[in-house]
């Protein structure tokens, strides 16, 4: 049974949404718990891989028993079992949270909705498992289309943001789709490994580096790099916070991580960074994109549109680590996947939290409120300073890496680059913890009154702000065990 | 010189953590949190104090835990220079808890609970920074310091203070993102940041990339230690309680950026090394300026802590110009006056605050005759102002002495007259202070009014220890001789 | 809430067309293995089929022959099945989706992969024809709140 | 914009033209795509599953994930339907 | 003559492609969003299939006249790609569409002005 693990993950997230979605209708609570349960056993079932590939390395699972490149296969090795950790991980813990808060859904009309959530969850496994270019494709629509319809469930807004999203989206995915089609033509195969061995016959053909240009640049605009990134504010402040925590925290860096994939396992480095300036421009955007969007999120009034606004300057960090296409680099912006996610994780649910719990939204709110909820605060407080990249947190760590990568490579600009924006980051997560632990105003009097957030609700806030300090210490396991192997290849 | 592994570096540091967390849990009841507060002290002082006798004997106690990054450990490692440091936090905590203690009930302060947690986690990253092996370790620590400050610094949680938070926020975070390149750039260059007496770069290295390497650390770490122009949050930094402004703002923080300094000369770059770039010149040029401007900034200022904040940054500079001249006179005294610059200011800052509490008075002109009010406050304030002026037999008197000798002994007898004028600006500045409280006449004839014995002994106690340092320089916690070995080590047959 | 088209030449042509539609779709499924074809162009004459009838025969009649729900029954039980086809050979010692593994007793590889492929394409009609039936449903049913 | 997406458009042609220049002629026989893996399928698939159907083959059989895939598509968009007309409307 | 149909198809194409992307991106109009979507998504479906082409093949059945040799078939793969992805774009439109709905139920328009300034922006 063991060597079934790599097609098992996404296919016990799709079993349990069939049962999900069943329960679903008859007894709602039932669902919910099913989906937790579906969550969590495809974590263990990431954690027994990972295992297995710590011991045995990679794991090639063929479909159909047919031999790739003439059938499908998944592969897991350290990188992709990271990275279905880190989605099975953030999503069971994500799921935890209450459901009419979480997805803004009344339960007899969301019958269905935990069974999108598993299948977007299914969805992003097979994008990160795919070993082949085609089904990468398959597996990103799937993601896409459950991410519209979780967007939409926040209003009218979030329609209307879902809505461009999925304009944006398609677009993305349908580069990638043209992308994919100009390598075929050129090499005659989809599978991964097949192209990167058919490849260097035909490096220098326009129709390969351009589909190259393609593909990443549609995965660019699902990753929200800078400047693609105009439909993530609008549908990271609307959407409910689960789902905002989920694509904010999981989904726009699943997209870095097959950019990465793309790099390292099918066109070689030496062809993206030697033939082609892809690295180059992406590492320049992305400098820009992190100052730009560091400077934005500092302008904003609405916590949630700070918050995403920030996103697209973190998720800016990894386009600067796959830029700088170094080994330390690539660490960098792999860890910084991990780190961010769980700091953004919580912190969207936070503001979730908080705006369900006193409807409070704007920054100016949070007068006097780390009096009336501490441990929300505390929790706030820890994923900012992972945000500003004060050790010991995650957050310092992937700095710590990028700030290695750019400095190997001599690239001074980067490292200013850097530092200016974790300054920016504590400016405009200073202003809230100075807000928030000054003593409230009489004109917050709705604060006053309410208290502690519900024990439900803090929980997985919780979880995910201890992960920050845990992953930050354990950093070295996480980089020479997982990250290591995979970029060693520089 | 060889270490052992031992759990005690370890144990001084986990001691206040977690008395953070009990203080966080008796958040309703103040009594069980003083309890622990004084428990955590003195415990931890007991731990540090264990250990001077091992590295007396040059054996080091060290620990290595889990690793922070491929080929840096979180490591710990006691040597002379890190005890000193330790051993005079660790000594002032005890007496600072009792005093603020004594100080928040006085004023029946609001939101007592942070403000013990946060001096407990100040505490633990000290002796952290002090004890760290390595720079990763160090830079570890450094932070958590700087993030742990500001809840103190916004204590009041007035628009003022506020403001000040900020200002303290924006100077230091931005000096620690600094000091992040120079920890990164060294490593590049050298592939290690363990702490090695005399330096750990490499031959090869270029003027280039030293001199920048130099400027970064410099400038990092001369945010916290006040250098001006970098100097300027320290001063609005006094709107928080008076403890605070004693131990973080004249021992803990402060020094935490003058010991980074240390070991960014003594252990990082290396005497040798900056001697051959002409550093020296820099970092002394850069002390006397702040020494003189401080100095003539403290006589304009009327507010009785900001004037002791000014010379605060003053004397700061006294150890960066001992640094900056690489002579082990200098050295020795360097390291020397972080001790009694400590307990000395740390005095008056307890003065200070002591007179605010019975007299809410904060400003120098109204202070006259409160030394017939105050008798014990303000003889202790004047033995620590004489021993700020240098002069003997109190503490600073040996400190200075040593700077100004290894300022002529090397031959650049300029820098030992700006120490020597500046001896003179501190009488300046200090006595008019002393004259008032005691020969012009109180306002109102209240009679004798000391404050509470709470506040009161520690004032005695380390006025008591201003002397005892200036008597018997190597008194029971042996600085001096820690001192000695310490520069002999660097010294490695350099000087 | 579709109206029924008050026209007796769309009503007529409708219900004489919508069983030649369903007749030639299922053709279509079961023929994709010797001509163009196959469950998905099968399923989505289905479905248009069962469009048609919706928009000219309205939706009260046409819900009767085709309830909503039944459609999402259809397209998930479609759906559900083509999963268990595709996991069973698992318990037999093959690979996911490796049709040569399924329980037939009596039937070499090839013949095995011929037939399974047969099965395949059933359930992927059903479950697109109920897919695309519930799409069609949700998005012409008139609730404004 | 309209500026800024026209700018994108051409950005977007031109990279296109650029790419198409290096395609093999359309119809050509021996063009890499439709050697290799193609080739094994045609000569291949009748053994294999006794499909003539080349197409069907290899969708149902040899790519069969995709077509999971696929089918699982459509059932999320119908799932993502249901989900997004359910929700009530609030003027918000 | 394969310079020449080179010219006609792929530029035939691309202009598809640029007309869709003008209709997704400089349209105001949902619906013609959607059209646009559309057109792109086809466009690309005929990008595969010109691919697919050979010189004197016929469809990918298995024909015993014509034996098993690979020339005399069209290239199969690309079909059973663009089969994929014709069910994926149906599937697209359908939830834009839906979309589409509830954003016209909250602000009753389809004009993006109109939505965007409801919307309060």
């Amino acid at each position: 049974m063991i060597e079934h693990l790599p097609a098992l993950i996404p296919i016990t997230l799709i079993l349990f949404a069939f049962i999900a979605g069943v329960l679903g209708v008859m007894q709602f609570k039932l669902s919910r718990n099913v989906a937790m349960l579906g969550a969590l056993a495809a974590f263990v079932l990431s954690v027994t891989g990972t295992i297995q590939v710590l011991q045995t390395g990679p794991m090639h699972y063929s479909f159909g028993s047919w031999p790739p490149p003439y059938g499908i296969e998944f592969v897991l090795d350290t990188l992709s079992a990271f990275m279905v950790l880190v989605i099975t991980g953030i999503g069971s813990i994500l799921l935890m949270f209450p459901t009419k808060p979480g997805f803004m859904i009344d339960e007899q009309k969301g019958a269905t909705v935990y069974t999108v959530v598993l299948m977007l969850m299914a969805g992003l496994c097979g994008m990160v498992l795919a070993g082949d270019l085609f089904n990468l494709y398959v597996f990103l629509e799937i993601s896409s289309l459950s991410t519209f319809a979780l967007i939409s469930l926040g209003g009218g807004k979030a329609a209307v943001a879902s809505f461009r999203y999925l304009i944006m989206a398609s677009i993305g995915g349908c580069f990638y789709l043209l992308g994919v089609g100009f390598i075929y033509f050129s090499v005659g195969s989809v599978n991964m490994a097949d192209v990167l061995q058919l490849l260097p016959a035909v490096y220098d053909s326009p129709s390969v580096i351009g589909g190259a240009i393609l593909m990443v640049t549609g995965l660019c605009v699902k990753m929200a790099l800078f400047p693609l990134h105009t439909w993530l504010p609008d549908s990271d402040t609307y959407a409910p916070p689960v789902v905002a925590a989920f694509s904010a925290a999981v989904q726009i860096e699943v997209s870095a991580y097959v950019i990465i994939r793309l790099i390292l396992n099918v066109f070689s480095p030496e062809f993206i960074i030697g033939l082609t300036p892809i690295t180059d421009i992406i590492a320049w955007i992305s400098a820009a994109g992190i100052i730009i969007a560091s400077i934005l999120a500092v302008a904003q009034q609405n916590f949630r549109r700070m918050l995403a606004y920030s996103s697209v300057a973190q998720i800016a960090y990894v386009g600067l680590g796959i830029g700088l296409a170094n080994p330390l680099g690539i660490v960098g912006g792999i860890f910084h996947i991990m780190a961010h996610s769980l700091m953004k994780g919580s912190l969207f649910l936070i503001a979730g939290g908080i705006r369900h719990h006193t409807g409070i939204w704007n920054i100016n709110d949070f007068q006097g409120l780390g009096r009336r909820m501490p441990w929300t605060i505390g929790a706030f407080t820890i994923a900012a300073m992972g945000m500003i990249g004060i050790p010991p947190t995650a957050g310092f760590f992937s700095k710590w890496y990028l700030l290695l990568g750019s400095i190997e490579g001599d690239q001074w600009v980067f490292v200013a680059v850097i530092l200016i924006s974790s300054l920016l980051n504590a400016v405009y997560f200073f202003r809230i913890i100075e807000k928030a632990f000054s003593p409230p105003a009489e004109s917050t009097a709705s604060v006053n009154k309410t208290g502690e957030l519900p024990k439900r609700m803090l929980a997985p806030i919780l979880i995910l702000a201890i992960g920050t300090l845990i992953v930050g210490a354990l950093n070295v396991l996480v980089v020479n065990e997982l990250i290591m192997p995979v970029v060693e290849g520089l | 010189m060889s270490g052992f592994s031992s759990f005690l570096p370890i144990a001084a540091i986990i001691v206040s953590l977690i008395a953070f967390v009990l203080i966080i849990l008796f958040d309703k009841k103040p009594n069980a949190r003083e309890a622990v507060t004084i428990i955590a002290a003195i415990s931890k002082f007991g731990i540090v104090f264990s250990m001077v006798g091992y590295v007396l004997d040059g054996r080091y106690p060290q620990m290595r835990l889990f690793s922070l990054s491929p080929g840096i450990d979180l490591a710990l490692r006691v040597d002379e220079a890190g005890i000193i440091f330790a051993l005079l936090a660790s000594l002032l905590w005890i007496v600072t808890s009792f005093y603020s203690i004594g100080y928040m009930r006085g004023l029946s302060e609001t939101r007592q609970t942070r403000f013990f947690a946060s001096f407990a986690l100040c505490l633990s990253s000290t002796i952290g920074l002090a004890f760290s092996a390595n720079l990763l370790t160090f830079y570890l620590f450094y932070e958590i310091l700087t993030i742990a400050t500001y809840p103190l610094v916004t204590h009041k949680g007035t628009p003022e203070s506020i403001k000040a938070g900020r200002k303290y926020l924006a100077y230091l975070l931005t000096g620690g993102v600094i000091l992040l390149v120079a920890i990164v750039y060294t490593y590049q260059i050298s592939g290690t940041l363990d702490f090695k007496p005399g330096g750990i770069l490499p031959a090869g290295a270029s003027f280039a990339e030293l001199a920048v390497l130099f400027s970064l650390f410099l400038v990092g770490f001369g945010f916290k230690a006040a250098i001006i122009p970098l100097h300027s949050w320290l001063p609005s930094a006094m709107v928080a309680p008076t403890p605070v402004s004693a131990l973080l703002h004249a021992v803990a923080v402060v020094k935490a950026g003058v010991f980074g300094l240390v070991r960014a000369t003594g252990f990082v770059i290396g005497p040798e090394v900056l001697a051959d770039i002409g550093a020296g010149g820099v970092m002394a040029i850069l002390a006397s300026v702040t020494i003189v401007i401080a100095s003539l900034l403290a006589f304009r200022q009327d507010n009785l802590k900001l004037r002791l904040a000014y010379s605060t940054v003053a004397h700061l500079s006294y150890i960066v110009l001992g640094l900056a001249l690489f002579s082990d006179y200098a050295w020795n005294g360097a390291l020397l006056h972080i001790v009694n610059h400590g307990v000395m200011k740390i005095t008056l800052f307890f003065c200070a605050g002591a007179i605010y509490v019975k007299t809410h008075l904060t400003n120098i002109s109204d202070l006259d005759g409160i030394g017939r009010k105050m008798p014990l406050t303000m003889s202790a304030f004047t033995i620590a102002t004489m021993g700020l002026a240098g002069m003997p037999p109190v503490a600073g008197f040996v400190s200075k002495f040593l700077l100004v000798e290894g300022a002529f002994a090397d031959g650049r007898a300029v820098f030992g007259v700006v120490l020597l004028i500046s001896g003179l600006l501190n009488a300046g500045y200090f006595f008019p202070i002393v004259y008032r409280a005691f020969f012009k006449s109180p306002s109102d004839n209240t009679g004798k009014n000391e404050a509470p014995a709470l506040m009161l002994i520690p004032i005695m106690v380390t006025a008591g220890l201003s002397l005892l340092f200036g008597l018997f320089p190597d008194g029971i916690f042996h600085f001096f001789n820690l001192a000695q070995n310490a520069v002999s080590q660097l010294a490695g047959g350099i000087w | 809430m579709i109206k029924r088209y008050d026209s007796v030449i769309v009503d007529i042509t409708c219900r004489i067309m919508v069983p030649f539609i369903q007749l030639f779709a299922i053709y279509v499924i079961f023929h994709g293995h010797y001509s163009p074809g196959g469950g998905f162009q099968g399923g989505v004459l289905l479905a248009s089929s069962m469009i048609l009838h919706r928009l000219s025969l309205g939706q009260k009649e046409s819900y009767a022959k085709l309830a909503p729900r039944n459609a999402s029954i259809l397209g998930t039980g479609g759906m559900f099945l083509f999963m268990l086809t595709a996991i069973l050979p698992i318990f037999f010692g093959g690979m996911f989706l490796d049709y040569s593994f399924l329980p037939i007793p009596g039937l070499e590889s090839a013949m095995l992969r011929y037939y399974g492929i047969l099965i395949v394409e059933i359930w992927i009609g059903i479950a697109v024809f109920g897919c695309l039936v519930v799409i069609f449903d949700r998005l012409t049913e008139r609730r404004w709140g | 914009m309209r500026a800024a997406s026209a700018i994108i458009i051409a950005a977007f042609a031109a990279l296109m033209i650029y790419a198409t220049s290096g395609l093999p002629v359309p119809g050509d026989p021996d063009a890499p795509g439709s050697g290799h893996v193609s080739q094994y399928y045609i000569e291949h698939s009748m053994e294999d599953t006794h499909t003539p159907n080349i197409v069907t083959a290899v969708l149902a059989d040899y790519r069969g994930f995709d077509t999971l895939g696929e089918t699982l598509v459509i059932f999320t968009a119908s799932l993502a339907c249901v989900l997004i007309l359910a929700r009530r409307i609030d003027r918000d | 003559m394969g310079d020449l149909t080179f010219h006609y198809s792929y530029i035939m194409i691309i202009i598809l492609l640029v007309i869709g992307l003008w209709g997704m991106l400089g349209k105001r109009n949902l619906i013609k969003k959607i059209i646009g979507l559309n057109i792109f998504q086809t466009s690309i479906f005929l990008f595969f299939i010109k691919g697919a082409l050979k010189e004197g093949a016929t469809v990918p059945v298995i024909d015993p006249e014509l034996g098993l040799e690979a020339a005399s078939y069209f290239n199969p793969l690309p079909h059973v790609m663009i089969l994929t992805a014709i069910v994926v774009s149906v599937a697209t439109t359908g939830v834009a569409l839906a979309l589409m709905l509830t954003i016209y139920r909250n602000y009753s328009s389809l004009e993006e002005g109109d939505i965007l300034e409801r919307m309060g922006k």
